[in-house]
Parts: C-alpha cells; structure tokens; sequence
C-alpha cells in the first residue's frame, strides 16, 4: 500500500515552471539537471559513434585506405575516451539516476542540488578539454594511456585528454557522494532499504565505486601529466619508473569503472522487468545484495587485465580466482530476471524488448567473460579482438541496450508524452540484429589472432572485418531513429498520463511530467514489500 | 548532534600527538632495519586515529560516518596490498620473468 | 574463410592443442546455457504473454532452493574453469628444460632477434619444429607484446626488464608474429613472420647465414670495447668479481641475501652497478653504462658470460642442483646453450 | 531538538537534524573520497620504496629534520586552535569563535611559510627534479623518484592546505556576519573535517618522508 494524496490538480510542472535558458543553466531541480545532461551525453554518444563508424570504414580493407595509421590511432582513441567517460559512465546516472532517485525514495530533490548542478558544469568543462585535445589534433595513446608511450614517445595532446578526463573525474565523484548521502538520508518515511526499488540499490552500489575508484584515476592521470610536464621518471624505466605500477593504478580505477557503467544498466533493467510483468522482482533481496558484491568484488578483480603484462604468477592465480567471485553474482541477477517473466503477465512493449535484448547480450557477454577470466586462455586472447567484442558486448549491449530501454520506460514520466510505440519495437529490433552482426564476427576474428588497435591487418581477416562493418552500418541507423522519433514524440506524442504503464514504485504515483517538488505531499510508505502489485489491483480493474 | 569535547580532551589530544611526533622522530634515530619504516607509519596510524577519532569526533558520530571512513580505510588496504602481492611475490612460482 | 577456420583449428605448438580443447568444451558450454536463457525468455515472452489489459501476473517473490542452485551450480563450474585455466597457464608460460635460447630486443616498430649462433633477425624468426624455444625479450622503448597465434602464446615485452616466452613448434610452416601491446604510430606495421623448419633445414639455414660468429663471441668483442676486461680480467685482484661461472649461480650479495645471477641480474649491473654489490665488494668502483651500452650489446654480454663457463679448477660445471633459485629450472637449458656457446667460442 | 526543529533548513530537507546528517555523511564520503586519491600516491610510494630502497634512504637524509618536526608540531596545533574553534561556536560564542578561526588560520600559513622555505632550500641544493635537479652517485635515479613523490604528494597537501585556509575564510567571514549560532553551526564542524583530515595526511607524509633518512 503505497499512499499519496494528489489533492489538487497541478497547472505547472518541472518543465514549464519557469521559461528561458538561463532557468535551464541555473537550475538546481535535479530533473532538469538530468535534462541537460541528456542533451551533453547525446551529443558525445554520436561525437563518439562517428569515430566508430570511420574506424570500421577503414577496416573494411587490410590495408590502411581511408585515414593514415596515426590518425586511425587517434580514432580509437578519441571513440574510448568520449565513450568511456563523457557517455558510458555519465550515462544511466547522469540522466536516469538524476531524475529517478529521488523520485523513487520520495524525495523533493537530491541532498545537494547546487553540487548536482556543479557536477554538470565540471562535466562539461571536462568535456571542453578534451574537445579541445580533439580539435588540436587529437591523442594517439588509446584511451589506457599506458606508459611510457604516453609520457615519453606520443607526441600529441596527452596532457589536455587527461586533464579533461581528471576533471570529468570530479564530477562523477560529486554526483555518486550526491546519490550516496540522498539515498542514506532523503528517503520517505516508512520506505526502509528492503522497500526500496532495486534501481536504488544498483545505483548506490554504483555509486561507491563512482566514490571510491576515480580518485585514484585522478591521481594517477595527474602523475602521467607531471612526467610529460617536468620530464621526470615517474612510470619511465628509463629513469628507475615502473610501466606496470602505472597499469595496476589505471586498472584499479577501470575495471571497477567497468561496474559503474553496467550496474546503472542492471538498475533499469531490474525496474523494466517487474514492470513489464506485472510481477514483483524475483529474488529481490538477493539481487539487491548482488549489487553491493559485485562492487566490492569488482574491486579485487583488477590484475586479470595484467595476465600477460608481467604481473607474478602468483598475483594472476588470484586475480583470475577473484574474476570467477565476481561472476556469481552477475549469474545470480541474470537468473532472477529471467525467472521474474516466468508466469507473469509479459508484454511486448518496447522497454521490455530492450530488456530481453539486454540479458540476451549481457549473458553472452558475461560468459565470454568466463573465457577470459581463465589465465591460460587469456594468454592468447588478450588484447585481440576477442576482448573489444566482450567488453562491447557488456557496454554497449549492456549499457547502451538498458539505457535505450530506460529512456523509453521512463519517456512518458519525462516529458509527460508516449512514443510511438511500432517504429520502437522496430528500431529495438534494427538495435539488436545490428548489434549482434558488429560485435559477434569480432570473437571469430579475436580467437583467430586479430590484434586490437591495428589500423592495417592480414588480408585473411578481411571477410569477418567486413560483416562487422556491415553491422555497423545498420547498428549505425538503429540509434538514429530512437533519437528522431523521441524529439517528434516530445511535441506530438499522445498524453501518458500519470502511470500509463501501471507500474508500481513511487515515480508512477505523481503526475508526469512531475511537479517541480515532485510530490505535492511527501509521501508515506507502508507497503511491507516492493513492486506491491496487490495494491494495484484495485487501480487495474478501473481499466 | 553531536556533543561538543571538553577543551580540556582536546588539549589532552593535542599533547599526545606531540608526544607521539617526538617519539616517532627520537625511535627513526635508531636504525632497526625494516621495522623503521614498519615502526614510523605504526605510530602515524596511531595519530591518525587519535585525530580521527577525537578531533574528527568518529567516535561518537553516527553509526553511517564510522562505516564511511572504516570503507574509505579498508579500499585503501585493498588497493595497497593487491598491488604489493605482485611486486613481492614476483619468482614464487617458478616462471621465469612472472 | 575456409582457410580461416582451417588456421583456426590449427594446433601449431605443443600447447595448442589444450587450449583449442578449452576453447571448444567453454564454447559448447556456453552455447547451452546461453540456448537455454534464451529459449527461457522467447517461451515466457510468448506462453506469458500480457492477454488481457488488466492482467497480473503471479506474486511469487523467492523460490530459495531454485536461487541457492542457481548460485552454488555457476560457483562449481567457475572454480573448475579457473583451475582448468590455471593448469593451462603454467603448461604455457613454464618453459622446459632443454631449449634454444634467443633473445629478442623490440623497439619501435620492429622486432629484433638474435640466435645464439650469431644470426640475427629482423621481423622474422626461424626455429626447428620440435625443438623448444625460449626467448628472452626486451624493449628500447615503449611496452610490446610477442603474440604468434598459431602457438596460442603471448607475452608483454617491457623496457628495463626481461620478460620470456617459449614455445615448441610442432610442424615447419610460416605463422604470424603480432605486436599485441599498442605502441605508438606504426603499431600494425610491427608484424613478422615465424619460419617453422625441418630441424636440418634449419641446420642448413644456421650454417648459410653465420657470418659474424656466434653471440657470445660478439659479447667478447664489446666485453673488450667497453673496457670490462680491464678489471674483470679473471686474475681476481679482488677489485671486481670475477665472472667465470656465474650465470645461473647463486650470488651472496653485502646485504646478507642471495640472489641468482640470471640474465635480468646481469642486466642490471650494467644498468645500475652498485645495486646489489656481491659480498666482498667495493660500491663505486664500476660505472654506469646506461646510455652506453645498448640492449643489443648486454644481450651479446650475457651470452659471453653465460659462455665463460666454470672456472679453473672446478671440475663441474653449473649443474640446476647449484641454483636454488626461484628460477629452478632454468639452469640446465642455460648450461645447454653456454656449453653450446664455448664450443663455439673454443673452435674460433 | 523541538527547538530546533523551528529553524530554517533548505527546502529539499524536512528538519535542520536531516540537513545537518545528510551534510555531514557527504562531507565524509568526500574525505573517504580523498583517502583512495592520497591512497594512489602512498602505494606508489610503497612500491619504489620496496624496489629502490637505499635511494630513498639516501634521499631521505636531505630532508630537513627540523623544520619537518617543527611543522608537525604546528599542524597539530592549528588543529588543536580548530577545535577550540568548534567549542566556541558549540557554546554560542561569536568572538571567541572568530579569534580561534583567525589562530587556527595564522598557525596554517606558518605552516605553509616554512614549507615553501624548504622547498626553495631543495631548489637551492639542486634537488627540484624537472627544475633543477642534479645527483650522482649510483642511486641518481632513485633519489629522483624520491623528489618527484616528495613534491607531488606534499605538493598536493599544501594545495589542500591552501583550499582549507580558503574554507577557514569563508568561515570567518559568515561568522562576523553573524550567521553562526549554538544551534547552527555544522558549516563550522565540516570546515573542521576537512582541516583535520588535511592534518592526518601530513602525519604520514611526515613519516614516510622525514623519518627514514635520520639513522644511518
């Protein structure tokens, strides 16, 4: 039983509170914030999509045809920095997690809202610099900077990428320190942890690591700017430095950052799941746990990118055990989303789509995971294109699959309007197909030897390079489409209403789009369980 | 909220960690081999605690600030001892370079 | 794409074999619990499917004994992946006694190879079939990988420090030798071939190209040049050590511990002289040949060392019992190729 | 807290105490923050530590002792002035507060005076790498790295310092204009925080750096 009282109908929401710009840029309403944050990743997701589509252009032919080798190299480069950090990492949170968290547990706005807003601008003086690496030519260490390429023999930008990279930093940790404090002491009255949606639990675990992990990317981005500054020997062996002290410091950051960017995506999915089969998530509390174990796992895992890099024999037996841990808790997530369909009530609607897309992708790419977890066999895998189709196929077919999905679950509570529901289904379709004919040929082409980060490459690898690009092409259209219909949706969509979905979770329970404060009355919970469809019951038969 | 210190504990406080700067500076004088260092950042983290404990009041915040700091401390550990297994156990397993 | 798979199955080193075999029991593995999600979902998805708007489905919120089998079951198969994988691993990087030793300095952009006989090589690399062969690797420059995927091996080729990869061809052909590692502009140029030969084939091919003499004889020459022979002069006035039957022995260094002077000790005498001082012995007295001596000229120094072989009056010769070291196995396959090296020396 | 509970808070919280909680969580969360990015440098540290270990031990020789000692001594003051800081405002009194805010912050630019005094006496013995470096002998490099990690990490505290002095400013600031009561007074306590925290950092700086040089 979940009580709000909508006592009065509201003239004004969120969007139309207040008109210009400038109440857009100095907004500290954490929905609006999430707006401007849409509208930033959107326009670093296609910045970032662009250098995909010109590095799989110039694979189409072994050898280097349609950009020279180094600018090839600063292509890849370019596509994983504005991937990694100005979209897959920003992403869910950014958008999704601002507009949601506080609306999910109740809140008027988040803990800090002049730190929200803060965050965006730090995240878009981020984005500037390295816009601005971009536009004095780029960088050409790859998005790991290892050492001492990027101290000593790159000539490019280094030092502008990881400064805008170290301040972009910033602003992930004020936005998980944000979501951390909101979720520990904004919540309703009567909304006790185990009543929380799991989105809640995911994004906090996200959260810690957001906290946790990126100051010692900051650091560690800092000290490979003072090396190339003051030409000390910080990572140099040359100068008594140590390169693989400096892969230990970067992969502590990023391979946790591998979690930040697919919990959030968990979090929609587990939201999409119970909603879409009007059936409480299956296993609730051991998925809730299984957020926080794979955050802290995810922390003792970071060696297993080192197998072959010189790492102790001993130090890579423990980290490819700790690899195996932290896959049993994505097992578990994976097998209670699929039990939350079973004997449901499954409808086809596109966010569920997108749902089924993800675990899908997800399992596949988890179980590659397996594979390369296995020390042995990661010894030929590694750095081949075995590992781009497996992190691709829990970023993008994880990530980019949820927040697809997300945005269309949560589209009508947005803007207050429905998307056009056929040519959805059909892009999540072109989505999916598009995916899968990018992505799978590269494990074929992986196990066969292909190294990644080659701009030219033997002629035998052509025909599978050339599948993938394919794929491409079509993958290519499948997120252009979503981003046409959705702006036409915004202005003539049909009216949602406040819960077209007749989904449970407090969000549902305001108008959309919702009023600047959120809730007219705070409301109070007194449901013992979430996703309490009993209580719909009553709402259901007024169909 | 929490309740204010006697002026008088933070002077006792204060006067410890100077003693325990003078005793750390007094043992670094003596050479013990590794237990220098070993020895030198012992008395830090006891210091560190006093402060942290006393002039930070952990102690007696809630119990979420004691959780807090406890995480901050043990991912440092994590990061610190991972990092050093490899370095000090590279040659254990007999493989040559690993 | 025929010739694809073909090279896709292609065990070309001895553990290949193994890893293919790991390779196809994951895959089917894989495919059926990934078949099995995927059916799952299609079957709910359509038996489920939403018939009536108002429809609920059911409230089932645990099923503890499906979950604990759903956790326990994964759990058992990783830790047997994991220890299969670890078998592998040691299978692979564990070189065996007996094997050819080469070095491999890798700079930017290309792969530089010296035999023990002398040859050197350049993006190319000609070994025995049958044969182990280990290689002892190094960078001038920035991180490399020496990855042959037709030997199912790879390993990251770092500058200041020896790394090593083996391997054991199984059958004469030409197989491709990758840089793995990113590492600057001409990253794809950094390719190579490996040329797989008949073991008197390549005996042929030893003997076509041995024009300079054998490593280990360039080693005397800049052990000349460089002005080592000055005090390491094998008179033992005590000012420095002497260097007869060193390799692979044990070292007592001035702080009491033991280290095993293998090729990464040697290195980094040149490196950083008064690192690790042998008991006995004045700091100061050798300089610092960083910037002096190339990675090219310590590789032919350490074979000249490794060549030098025991000295006067020791009736044996650095035997693996002598070398308790973590690099156990190491010694006899060093005593192979130094005794190689000598003979070769001995008949200049 | 029923009288408190009449004070004003910011409008997304519904009590003072909530704000006041929830401030203080995120402000720890920030300092748990700052332990993993000190926590980068220290394991760095550790790591050349272990692998050059007499270079250090050299370097760490040219370190000066005493006026290393001398500003321990006053950190741990200007701490020690801060929480008497706390207890005033605590008690409600205004000058009291302000006296200790402007010690506290006096004792922390002695402490940052003398540290810029040492960093020019090591720019004078040529111990500045990238600036001005020359050592030989055989442990050059290691002596190098020795520096490079002596000025980014007290580098990085004496920016800590400097933003912490900026805080203490604010801080006075508010205070004479009056905003600060025996109820509200939390923007004092996390000022607090922060400065401590800074304090704790130098501890072990003090340790790692000074301390292995002093026996031979």
């Amino acid at each position: 039983m979940i009580e709000t009282a909508v006592v009065q109908t509201v003239k004004k929401n969120y969007l139309t509170e207040k008109q210009g710009i400038l109440s857009w840029l100095f907004s500290t309403d954490h929905k609006r914030i999430a707006i401007l944050y849409t509208f930033s990743i959107t326009v670093f997701f296609f910045l970032g999509g662009f250098f995909a589509l010109m590095m799989r252009l110039e694979l189409l032919s072994p050898t280097s045809w349609l950009v020279s080798v180094g600018t090839y190299n600063k292509l890849f480069t370019m596509h994983g920095i504005i991937m990694v950090w100005f979209f897959l990492i920003p992403s869910i949170p950014g958008t999704l997690g601002n507009f949601l968290i506080p609306m999910m547990i109740g809140a008027k706005d988040l803990a800090f809202p002049k730190l929200n807003l803060l965050s965006w601008y730090i995240y878009m003086l981020g984005g500037l610099v390295t816009v601005y690496a971009l536009f004095r030519g780029g960088v050409d260490t790859g998005w790991t900077f290892y050492t001492p390429f990027s101290t000593s023999y790159s000539t490019t930008y280094v030092i502008s990428a990881a400064v805008g990279i170290l301040i972009a930093g910033f602003s992930s940790i004020i936005t998980g320190l944000n979501f951390i404090a909101t979720i520990h002491r904004m919540r309703a009255p009567g909304l006790t942890w185990f009543r929380l949606p799991i989105f809640i639990w995911s994004m906090y675990a996200s959260s810690m690591i957001l906290v946790l992990a990126t100051p010692v990317l900051a650091i560690t981005l800092l000290m490979v700017a003072v090396e190339r500054i003051f030409q000390v020997g910080i990572f140099d062996p040359a100068l008594g430095g140590d390169p693989v002290l400096f892969q230990h410091m970067f992969w502590f950051y990023s391979h946790p950052a591998v979690y930040i960017m697919v919990l959030p995506g968990m979090a929609v999915i587990s939201e999409i799941f119970p909603a879409f089969s009007r059936k409480p998530l299956f296993g609730y509390k051991a998925v809730a746990f299984s957020s926080i174990a794979i955050a802290v796992i995810g922390f003792l895992v970071w060696g297993h990118h080192m197998f072959v890099a010189g790492e102790s024999a001993y130090s890579a037996l423990a980290f490819s055990f700790l690899s195996y841990c932290v896959a049993v808790p994505s097992a578990i997530k994976v097998f209670n989303w699929t039990a939350t369909m079973y004997k449901g009530s499954v409808s086809w609607d596109t966010p569920m789509l997108y749902a089924i897309g993800f675990v899908g992708l997800f399992t596949i790419g988890g179980m590659t995971g397996l594979f390369l977890a296995a020390l042995g066999f990661d010894v030929h895998v590694h750095d081949t294109y075995f590992v781009i189709a497996h992190f691709h196929y829990i970023m993008v077919g994880g990530t980019v699959m949820a927040f697809l999905g997300g945005v269309h679950y949560w589209w009508p509570k947005v803007s207050g309007k429905m998307y056009p529901e056929g040519i959805a289904r059909l892009s999540a379709l072109v989505v999916f197909l598009g995916f899968n004919l990018t992505f799978f040929p590269q494990f074929v082409l992986g196990y066969l030897g292909m190294p990644r980060r080659y701009a030219a490459y033997p002629p035998e690898f052509q025909m599978l390079h050339v599948l993938s690009t394919a794929g491409a092409s079509i993958l290519g259209v499948g997120y252009v489409l979503p981003l046409c219909y959705l702006i036409w949706a915004w202005h003539y969509g049909r009216d949602a209403g406040p819960n077209p979905w007749r989904a449970t979770g407090l969000e549902w329970k305001t108008e959309s789009p919702p009023p600047t404060h959120n809730f007219e009355v705070t409301p109070i919970v007194t449901a013992e369980q979430p996703y309490d469809y009993e209580a719909m019951k009553e709402e259901l038969q007024l169909v | 909220m929490i309740e204010p210190l006697s002026r008088k504990s933070y002077t006792f406080a204060w006067l410890g960690l100077l003693g325990l700067v003078l005793l750390n500076t007094l043992i670094a004088f003596l050479n013990l081999g590794p237990w220098n260092m070993i020895i030198a950042v012992g008395i830090a983290t006891v210091m560190a605690s006093i402060v942290a404990g006393f002039l930070m009041h952990a102690l007696y915040d809630s119990k979420v600030v004691r959780i807090v700091l406890a995480g901050g401390v043990i991912w440092f550990l994590i990061f610190v001892s991972l990092t050093l297994t490899d370095y000090m156990t590279r040659g254990w397993l007999g493989v040559p370079g690993k | 794409m025929t010739a694809n798979v073909l090279l896709f199955w292609e065990a070309a080193s001895s553990v290949a074999g193994e890893v293919n075999a790991f390779f196809v029991c994951m895959l089917i593995l894989c495919t059926v619990v990934a078949v099995g999600i995927a059916s799952f979902l299609i079957y709910c998805a359509i038996r489920y499917h939403r018939k009536a708007e108002n429809e609920l489905g059911s409230q089932t919120r645990y099923n503890i004994p499906a979950e604990t089998l759903w956790t326990v079951v994964p759990f058992v198969l990783f830790i047997g992946m994991f220890i299969w994988g670890a078998k592998m691993y040691f299978d692979i990087v564990r070189p065996p006694d007996n094997t050819i030793n080469m070095y491999v300095v890798a700079k930017q952009w290309m792969w530089k190879v010296q035999h023990p006989e002398g040859q050197r090589e350049i993006n190319e690399l000609h070994i025995p079939a049958g044969r182990a062969v280990k290689l002892t690797m190094t960078s001038e420059d920035v991180i490399h990988s020496f990855f042959v995927p037709a030997f199912r091996t790879k390993q990251d080729v770092l500058p200041g420090r020896y790394t090593t990869i083996w391997f054991a061809a199984q059958k004469p052909g030409k197989y491709h030798l990758f840089c793995a590692q990113y590492c600057g502009t001409s990253h794809s140029g950094m390719i190579g071939w490996i040329y797989v030969m008949n073991p008197r084939e390549y005996q042929a091919w030893l003997t076509e190209g041995a024009a300079e003499g054998s490593l280990a004889s360039t080693g005397e020459k800049y052990f000349h040049q460089f002005g080592c022979a000055n005090c390491h002069n094998f008179t033992n006035q005590g000012r420095c050590p002497d260097l007869r039957n060193l390799y692979m022995r044990p070292v007592q260094l001035t702080t009491g511990q033991t280290v095993l002077a293998d090729d990464s000790y040697i290195r980094e005498k040149l490196r950083d002289p008064d690192a690790q001082i042998p008991w006995g012995f004045a700091s100061n007295v050798m300089p610092n040949f960083t910037g002096i001596v190339s990675e090219d000229q310590i590789v032919a120094l350490i074979s000249y060392i490794k060549a030098l072989g025991p000295a006067p009056g020791t009736l044996e010769p650095a035997s693996p019992g002598a070398a308790p070291g973590p690099y156990g196995a190491q010694p006899a396959a060093g005593a192979t190729g130094a005794t190689k090296a000598k003979s070769q020396l001995e008949t200049r | 807290m029923s009288e408190t509970a009449t004070l004003a808070c910011r409008e997304q919280f519904a009590t003072p105490e909530q704000q006041r909680e929830t401030s203080s969580i995120g402000m720890w969360i920030f300092l748990a923050s700052e332990i993993m990015m000190f926590g980068g440098l220290f394991v760095a540290y550790s790591v050349y530590r272990l692998s050059h270990p007499q270079a250090f031990q050299e370097a760490s020789a040219h370190m000066d002792i005493l006026l290393g000692s001398i500003n321990s001594a006053i950190l741990l003051t200007s701490s020690l002035s801060l929480a008497f800081a706390e207890h005033s405002a605590q008690a409600g009194s205004r000058n009291l507060l302000a006296i200790f805010l402007i010690a506290t912050m006096l004792i922390g630019l002695a402490f940052l005076g003398i540290k810029f005094t040492e960093y020019y006496e090591h720019y004078q013995q040529h111990e500045a790498p990238g600036i001005w470096f020359d050592a030989t002998g055989p442990h050059a490099s290691g002596i190098q790295m020795f520096f490079v990690f002596y000025f980014v990490m007290t580098g990085l505290h004496a920016i800590h310092m400097i933003v912490g002095l900026g805080i203490l400013f604010a801080l006075l600031l508010r205070t004479m204009l009056g905003t600060f009561t025996a109820e509200y007074h939390s923007p004092i306590l996390f000022g607090g925080l922060y400065w401590h925290f800074v304090d704790i950092i130098w501890i072990f700086l003090y340790a790692i750096f000074y301390l292995p040089g002093l026996h031979k």
